[in-house]
């Protein structure tokens, strides 16, 4: 991360005022929810070792609910607990979690793969501004320059369909699209530039699957790209099979992921993956006005058909 | 042999239509270039993206899929769900830089033995003259990253991310 | 122009004018080949016996690509734009839009129509709106007898509604004139860069 | 598998005129598993597959590839080969190196090198090759028929005598279908209620036909061969056990001005009523709607008077469980509501045609109670408004069929000819009268079909008049109809006494809730899917369930009973065995690794996906995973393209089968 | 006068006709909606629709004139109250058509020069009566009932046609005149031409053609034991009120049939001022019914 860069330019600060009252909120919900045994417990956010900073914590008492916070630290999509990420969490019953407007996405996706019911999840929702890159310093504030990529370009900062939404959303600056331009530079070149890039972007992939883990929508028991008889994939870090592990991945989430962007953002090698899950996006709606996760649906794009879709490609 | 490069063309084929069509065209005694091999599934709908991707990394220079036309699938939507599948797969692949003129869909019936001769020439033709697909077979011979970039429009977008 | 109504049809890709049913189906925004023949229009038209073709034969005279019959003769000019047979079609034929978009053809190769007082009429409304933005009963009329050359026709009832004051002898300019009279403009000079039909 | 034997066949010259086929045998000989190859000039003839039997016996092969002709020619042949010499037919695959090598291709190096490659995929696809075991499925040898018209009444007969008991389940308080309500049949004339009724007798009468009138199908679950079909049986207010049907109760009933629904609501009922004289069972039912005791409570005559005591007011709906094999769907059809708003939005009416305001325009189905014997004028052809005697009536077909606009683009197939019959059953009935059709085209194909419409024109002196109808309004006494002749370009106007519109046929109203219970498609305008147009007419795509008669689409009476017939051959086909025996190319999903995301059942066209718990020793619940039915799958594997951790495999395409022949390339 | 007072409040788009030979449809419908309490501010500087005879020979003309017309209303608050059935048909045809067609659309956009805006309801005064106000307080308004009076009430065409465009009632069995006329304590009888054509669009190059179409028209309703008609159209009125005397010379029947606007009948019930109804401008001088029916 260019450091100097960051100061010199001219910032645009992101009022987060509205984080204050979010936390507020949070935390009252949590309280009430907990206290009338509503849920049995509550999935958010907690301050950090580092001051400024928050992880995800996971609380079952009410007196707890103080911990609680929401800031721009609160990076991570929290879907991931109520299925792969701790499945003890899920055995104690019935659970309320905090999301952001990207987070909910994700979660109206996994209700439609039936993976937990509406009915057993309370959503808190949290009016989001938006939320810190990868690698900001903790307790920065929120600016032009520390904004996370997907923030930049976010349509839900309200997340509709929430039991609960908190937090008021402060005027927004307006921010340049930065992974959208990337996409258009991306789109105007020509396919063997295009190769080039992507290449280069993943022959630095040494498949520490860190995209995978934190992925909502990556919660197989068993990967494909692990399978060893057939092997679908080279398993081993090199050239080949990381080009074969981002296709595969990329297919299997389109029409299902709805750009939380959490791959990118743990990828220690800052490979451009929401990139590509971006680009699946935008044609699943050009193709077929799918949008992934703005409401729990039966069948994904690619689990339904109309017998007048397109065909101009084929012969 | 006239040709300095043959293309290896590999066709996924679903069982009822597009092989059937294939033998219709050998009934018929039908003459096409030999390049072609022909994997057969019950449905286009088990053709699996990543069938393609093996395909390719194994050194296929083109790849065919072909199956029943809408409407006639023996498993009445397989192809609808496949039509779908690859309408997306090919757009990634396109994205990734993999030139689609590599990757061809058809609608060949159990009655279009002309068409599917029509089609695998065609196909030979174009792919002989484009060449061998390097890109996949490439990247098995690498064992990491360059770091090398000769294209300075592209040096300047990687270097943004 | 001799008569064709009933003169032998020679069918050939040539003779069917396929051009013009597309013309049609662009101005009219209906179909025409939809059209199986029921009759339901022409049983319901209330100018059937007015016309020479019923209208569903004017259909079928498009779907044989038969302009010069079509155009020819006076069922277009005497179509009353009452939508009974495009409210009627069990086809969603519009057929009204048809007449319309036949009318327009006709209009603009200035009309091969013996109904030459419908086209007057028509022609002096719209003239009326290009120079006064309203129609003016009284004017319309006056100019149509004298241009229809009868002189003497509805005489007796002119007076009557003057005197009723029904008709306004004096008429103010509208406002929006200069508006009126550049969409006529627009429209105009949209049509010499084929920029509408 | 590492011994695998490869038998290359000439096909006399067919392949070796092409292909060098010891080169490929010399080359099959070095690949990897290959233990034993062999060419010879005939594979498929007898010395052939002795050949083959005899070197599996001698070289203990594990796997066979013939590389020979087309698959979809001979892999049943060799397939049977390879049993006969005890190996599982499914580790036996072929090489198709004639349609797909030596006939297409001239230069023999190029095929000779092609058919090495495609003998090397196969015996890559071999070696990874599983033995597979036929999948049987129990079935159940009864049959459920759902509707009691002329469709279900032939179906459920076949079915019965040839041994097997038959659910047969109707909605109304009788069975006999719209049939029933006819007065006679074109082409014949025969009276439909003279061969209707004994059929309906039979039905009643046959010990292995189980009849549960005035009953609808609650749900449906199982699959081909066992079935559990829960029946809803409606109250009907009267112990079918105990009634004798003396009727006593339908005289002393006094509601008795109830318009009757059988007679089109030209007669009136009784609140307690069988819907006909004729009516099976003959068991009446209470219309607890307008019956008085069941309005206020003050009445009861029906059971002071009843006899044997079986009138009971207290009798409530029953639910009973039927278990069957398989399913025939003969629900039949409903006529067009020409109203000016017909039920179901979708659809636009008639106003032009004012039915329903002008009393004197009728639908077909109220002349039929019109012209017949049993009808409520006794078969006296007299207009609705004032009872007199019509001497100009006039038909209009089309009415609804063949209305895009009015959202029904078919045709409804009876019209021309039950219009033909009426205007002869008039002429028969009023012999001074004059009857007048309106009509678009005559469609009538069919034995002595066209013959039938010609007699009613040139004998019965109907006049045809080639031209739709715009409108009908009244004046004075009259109806007005205004159309035209379009052979003669003029516009036609008849003031007429009676009017009968040919209204379109649709299906039922609930056919797509009967469709989603049974899990079957149907169309958009609800008419049921069979399999396929040409080759499986009369199977729905769900396998076990069988159509008949007009919920599939509109048609007269004989092609109803000849559809009936065959649904239930069917159904005798599927009986004929104690076990379904299908090809064991089905998914299968391992449970291990399944995280229940039903991708699968998504995709499944068949329905043959289905949930399953998972629980632990005390009944916990642990998770929900996916079980491919191998008695519904049919084997497309799109699950398995769909499912992201392929979790559910395609025996005999599974992933190692292809992944090993794409690594020869 | 302020606006405020009012139930409702409308644009007006009174049409050519209203201001020359329907007149009196101005005067009466101005007269009762006063009375109703129901604000018309008329659109400044409105101009024709082009009716028939600009959509017969030139759509886009039409169309444009409408659109154009439309953008005008857009400047007065209030949904456009239409009087003409010809206008209305043409402006709801035009909001119909540019709203689904966008090639139509985008060249009236070139001809008018600006952006066409369909958002605004245009509705017919019948259906406000109906709908807007309410047959309800309709009722409640009547201060002198029409007793005795036998009405046939006549659509004409455009009222209902085509499908899907008007959508003021339904297109072949249409209710909407007759229960507003039945508030008024009138009875309305069941005749057979009330949406049968008169020719309007013939008005004035074949007046054959209207003398036979209004004929046929009149017959019915003679035959039906009305004792005038009704209408909500201007240029229907023209013919059944102008033209009668010359259908009776050519066709030796008497008709003596009044031809009333919905807004006289109405108005005279709700108690305006007879002479503020242009009665005097009916060429059949409804007078002497009314006054036989004591409702002068």
């Amino acid at each position: 991360m260019n450091k100097s860069s960051e100061k010199t330019k001219s910032t645009v600060t992101i009022d987060t005022s509205g984080y204050e009252v979010a936390t507020q909120e949070i935390r009252s919900e949590a309280k009430r929810l907990l206290t009338e045994k509503i849920v049995d417990a509550v999935v958010g956010y907690q301050g950090g070792r580092r001051g400024g900073s928050a992880v995800p914590v996971v609380i079952t008492d009410p007196d707890q609910a103080e911990k609680l916070v929401f800031s721009a630290a609160c990076v991570n999509n929290l879907s991931i607990y109520l299925t792969k990420a701790k499945k003890e969490i899920r055995a104690k019953g019935k659970l309320a979690v905090v999301a952001k407007g990207c987070d909910l996405r994700a979660l109206a996706g996994l209700m439609g793969e039936s993976q937990f019911k509406r009915e057993e999840v309370v959503i808190i929702g949290v009016t989001c501004a938006g939320v810190h890159r990868a690698g900001t310093q903790p307790g920065q504030p929120l600016t032009d320059s520390t904004i996370a990529k997907k923030c930049r370009e976010c349509s839900v900062h309200i997340p509709e369909g929430s039991d609960l939404i908190v937090g008021k959303l402060p005027p927004l600056p307006n921010l340049s699209p930065t992974e959208k331009e990337l996409m258009e530079k991306l789109d105007a070149m020509t396919p063997a530039l295009r190769w080039e890039f992507w290449k280069e972007q993943f022959t630095r992939c040494i498949r520490c699957l860190a995209c995978r883990q934190v992925c909502p929508f990556c919660y197989c028991e068993q990967c494909l790209c692990d399978r060893g008889r057939p092997q679908a994939v080279d398993t081993s870090p090199r050239p080949s099979g990381n080009m074969g592990w981002h296709i595969v991945r990329a297919m299997h989430l389109a029409g299902r992921c709805a750009g939380c962007a959490e791959c990118e953002r743990v990828c220690p090698m800052d490979i451009p993956l929401n990139l590509l899950n971006r680009k699946m996006a935008e044609e699943l709606k050009e193709l077929y006005h799918y949008e992934a996760g703005l409401k729990p649906v039966e069948k994904g794009p690619l689990t339904s058909y109309d017998e007048k879709d397109d065909q101009s490609f084929i012969k | 042999m006239p040709h300095d490069f043959e293309p290896k063309i590999v066709a996924f084929v679903c069982t009822w239509c597009t092989y059937a069509g294939a033998d219709l065209a050998g009934t018929s005694r039908m003459l096409y270039p030999s390049n072609v091999r022909v994997v057969k599934f019950p449905c286009t709908g088990r053709i699996d993206p990543v069938f393609i991707l093996k395909a390719f990394q194994k050194g296929a220079d083109g790849i065919l899929v072909s199956g029943c036309h809408p409407g006639d699938c023996h498993y009445m939507a397989g192809n609808f769900h496949a039509r779908r599948r690859f309408a997306v797969f090919r757009k990634l692949l396109e994205f990734i830089g993999v030139d689609l003129n590599r990757l061809e869909f058809s609608w060949v019936s159990a009655a279009e033995g002309g068409k599917w001769v029509e089609i695998i020439t065609q196909m030979t033709e174009k792919i002989r003259a484009m060449g061998p697909l390097t890109q996949f077979t490439d990247l098995a011979d690498e064992e990491q990253w360059s770091g090398a970039l000769g294209n300075p429009e592209l040096k300047a977008v990687y270097d943004q991310v | 122009m001799k008569n064709i109504k009933n003169t032998k049809m020679e069918l050939s890709q040539e003779t069917m004018n396929v051009g013009f049913i597309k013309k049609v189906e662009t101005l009219s925004g209906s179909s025409v080949r939809r059209c199986f023949q029921c009759g339901k229009c022409s049983a319901g038209c209330p100018m059937r016996s007015f016309m020479d073709h019923p209208p569903n034969r004017i259909v079928r005279l498009i779907q044989l690509g038969q302009w010069e019959r079509v155009l020819a003769g006076r069922s277009i000019w005497y179509c009353a734009s009452c939508e009974t047979c495009s409210t009627r079609c069990p086809n969603k034929v519009d057929l009204a839009a048809i007449m319309d978009a036949l009318r327009k053809l006709s209009w603009d190769a200035d009309g091969p129509s013996k109904e030459s007082y419908v086209q007057l009429a028509n022609r002096l409304f719209i003239n009326n709106i290009k120079q006064y933005g309203r129609q003016y009963e009284m004017r319309l009329a006056a100019v149509f007898n004298v241009k229809s050359g009868q002189f003497l026709k509805d005489l007796m009832l002119g007076p009557k509604l003057l005197s009723k004051g029904k008709l306004k002898m004096f008429h103010s300019k509208n406002k929006n004139l200069a508006e009126i009279e550049k969409i006529f403009n627009r429209i105009e000079e949209m049509r010499k860069n084929g920029d509408a039909p | 598998m590492s011994r695998i034997g490869v038998f290359i066949c000439h096909c006399g010259e067919n392949i070796s005129r092409t292909v060098d086929v010891e080169q490929v045998a010399q080359a099959a000989r070095q690949m990897v598993g290959v233990a034993y190859a062999c060419d010879y000039k005939y594979m498929c003839s007898d010395p052939g597959q002795t050949l083959l039997k005899k070197a599996v016996a001698e070289q203990r092969l594990e796997g066979i590839v013939v590389a020979a002709c087309s698959p979809r020619m001979h892999e049943k042949t060799f397939r049977n080969a390879a049993q006969g010499a005890g190996l599982n037919p499914f580790l036996c695959e072929m090489a198709n190196i004639r349609e797909h090598c030596s006939w297409v291709h001239d230069d023999r190096a190029e095929a000779t090198a092609k058919a090495t490659d495609i003998v090397r995929m196969l015996v890559e696809r071999v070696r990874k090759n599983k033995k597979l075991i036929p999948i049987t499925v129990p079935v159940t040898k009864r049959a459920l028929v759902i509707g009691g018209g002329i469709a279900g009444i032939q179906a459920a007969l076949d079915i019965a005598d040839c041994g097997h008991q038959v659910v047969l389940v109707e909605r109304e308080p009788s069975i006999g279908g719209h049939m029933a309500m006819l007065s006679e049949t074109f082409p014949t004339l025969d009276c439909s209620q003279c061969i209707m009724t004994p059929r309906m007798v039979d039905v009643v009468n046959h010990p292995n036909i189980i009849l549960h009138t005035y009953s609808e199908i609650e749900s449906v679950d199982g699959y081909i061969g066992n079935f559990s079909i829960t029946i809803k049986k409606k109250a009907r207010s009267v112990d079918m056990a105990k009634c004798t049907g003396c009727g006593v109760c339908m005289e002393k009933c006094p509601q008795k001005k109830i318009p009757n629904e059988f007679d089109k609501n030209l007669g009136f009922r009784p609140a307690i009523y069988v819907p006909f004289p004729q009516a099976v069972p003959n068991t009446p039912v209470i219309d607890r709607e307008h019956c008085t005791k069941f309005i206020n409570g003050k009445c009861g005559v029906c059971q002071k008077v009843c006899g044997p005591g079986a009138v009971d007011y207290e009798q409530q709906d029953q639910l009973v469980v039927e278990q069957v094999g398989a399913i025939v769907v003969a629900t039949g059809f409903k006529l067009y509501d020409i109203g000016e708003k017909p039920k179901g939005s979708a659809i636009k009416g008639y106003g032009e045609f004012g039915h329903g305001k002008i009393p004197d325009v009728i639908d077909g189905l109220t002349f039929e109670r019109l012209a017949s014997a049993s009808g409520p004028t006794g078969g006296k052809i007299v207009r609705p408004s004032d009872g007199k005697e019509p001497k100009q009536v006039v038909f209009v077909q089309c009415v609804g069929s063949r209305a895009r606009e009015k959202g029904i683009s078919y045709c409804s197939k009876v019209c021309c000819m039950y219009t033909a019959k009426h205007t002869m059953l008039y002429k028969h009935k009023v012999h001074d009268g004059q009857a007048y059709v309106f009509f678009m085209d005559a469609r009538t194909p069919g034995k002595s079909y066209d013959e039938f419409w010609r007699r009613a024109i040139e004998e019965e002196e109907a006049v045809y008049i080639r031209g739709m109808v715009s409108r009908v309004y009244q004046k004075g006494e009259k109806v007005v109809v205004m159309g035209s002749d379009i052979a003669v370009g003029v516009q036609v106007e008849i003031e007429a006494d009676l009017v009968v519109l040919a209204t379109a046929i649709q299906p039922r109203d609930g056919a797509d809730t009967l469709a989603q219970k049974l899990g079957i498609s149907y169309d958009k305008y609800h008419f049921y899917s069979e399999a396929h147009a040409k080759l499986r007419p009369v199977e729905c795509a769900t396998a076990g369930i069988y159509l008949a008669g007009a919920c599939q689409g509109p048609k007269d009476i004989p092609e109803t009973v000849a559809q009936a017939s065959a649904a239930a051959a069917k159904v005798m086909t599927l009986f004929s065995k104690d076990k379904l025996e299908r090809e064991p190319i089905v998914a299968r999903v391992n449970e291990k690794y399944c995280v229940g995301c039903f991708a699968c059942k998504k995709v499944c066209a068949y329905g043959a996906v289905e949930e399953k718990e998972i629980r632990d020793r005390q009944g916990n619940l642990i998770r929900v995973v996916a079980y491919v039915n191998p008695g519904v799958c049919s084997g497309c594997g799109t699950c398995q393209a769909t499912c992201p951790s392929k979790s559910v495999e395609l025996d005999g395409y599974t992933d190692e089968q292809v992944m090993a022949m794409l690594e020869t390339l | 006068m302020t606006a405020t007072k009012n139930v409702l409040n409308y644009s007006y788009y009174p049409g050519c006709s209203l201001h020359a030979s329907g007149k009196e449809y101005d005067e009466s419908a101005r007269g009762l909606f006063k009375a109703l309490k129901i604000g018309l501010q008329e659109v400044p500087d409105w101009f024709c629709c082009g009716a028939t005879p600009a959509h017969n020979v030139d759509e886009l003309l039409s169309l444009a004139l409408c659109a154009k017309n439309l953008e005008l209303a857009d400047k007065v608050e209030g949904d456009l109250a239409v009087a003409c059935a010809a206008c209305f048909s043409r402006l709801k045809t035009t909001q119909h058509k540019l709203g689904e067609n966008e090639v139509k659309r985008k060249q009236v956009e070139q001809a008018i020069d600006g952006k066409v805006s369909l958002n605004k309801p245009v509705k017919h005064l019948l259906e406000i009566l109906a709908r807007d106000f309410g047959l309800e307080n309709l009722r409640g308004a009547i201060k002198i009932p029409l007793t005795g009076l036998k009405i046939a009430t006549y659509y004409g065409c455009l009222l209902t046609r085509p499908p899907d465009v008007p959508q003021l009632d339904c297109v072949e069995a249409p209710t909407i005149m007759e229960t507003v006329v039945e508030t008024t304590g009138a009875e309305t009888v069941a005749w057979s031409h009330r949406m049968e054509c008169c020719g309007a669009n013939f008005t004035l190059s074949r007046p054959g053609v209207v003398l036979k179409l209004t004929g046929d028209i009149l017959a019915s309703a003679k035959r039906a034991g009305a004792d005038c008609l009704v209408v909500a159209c201007p240029l229907c009125h023209g013919n059944l009120d102008i033209r009668q005397k010359e259908i009776e010379e050519v066709t030796g029947e008497e008709y003596h049939m009044p031809v009333f606007y919905i807004t006289q009948l109405l108005a005279l019930a709700c108690g305006v001022n007879p002479t503020k109804l242009g009665f005097g401008s009916m060429i059949v001088s409804p007078n002497p019914l009314l006054k036989e029916k004591n409702l002068l």
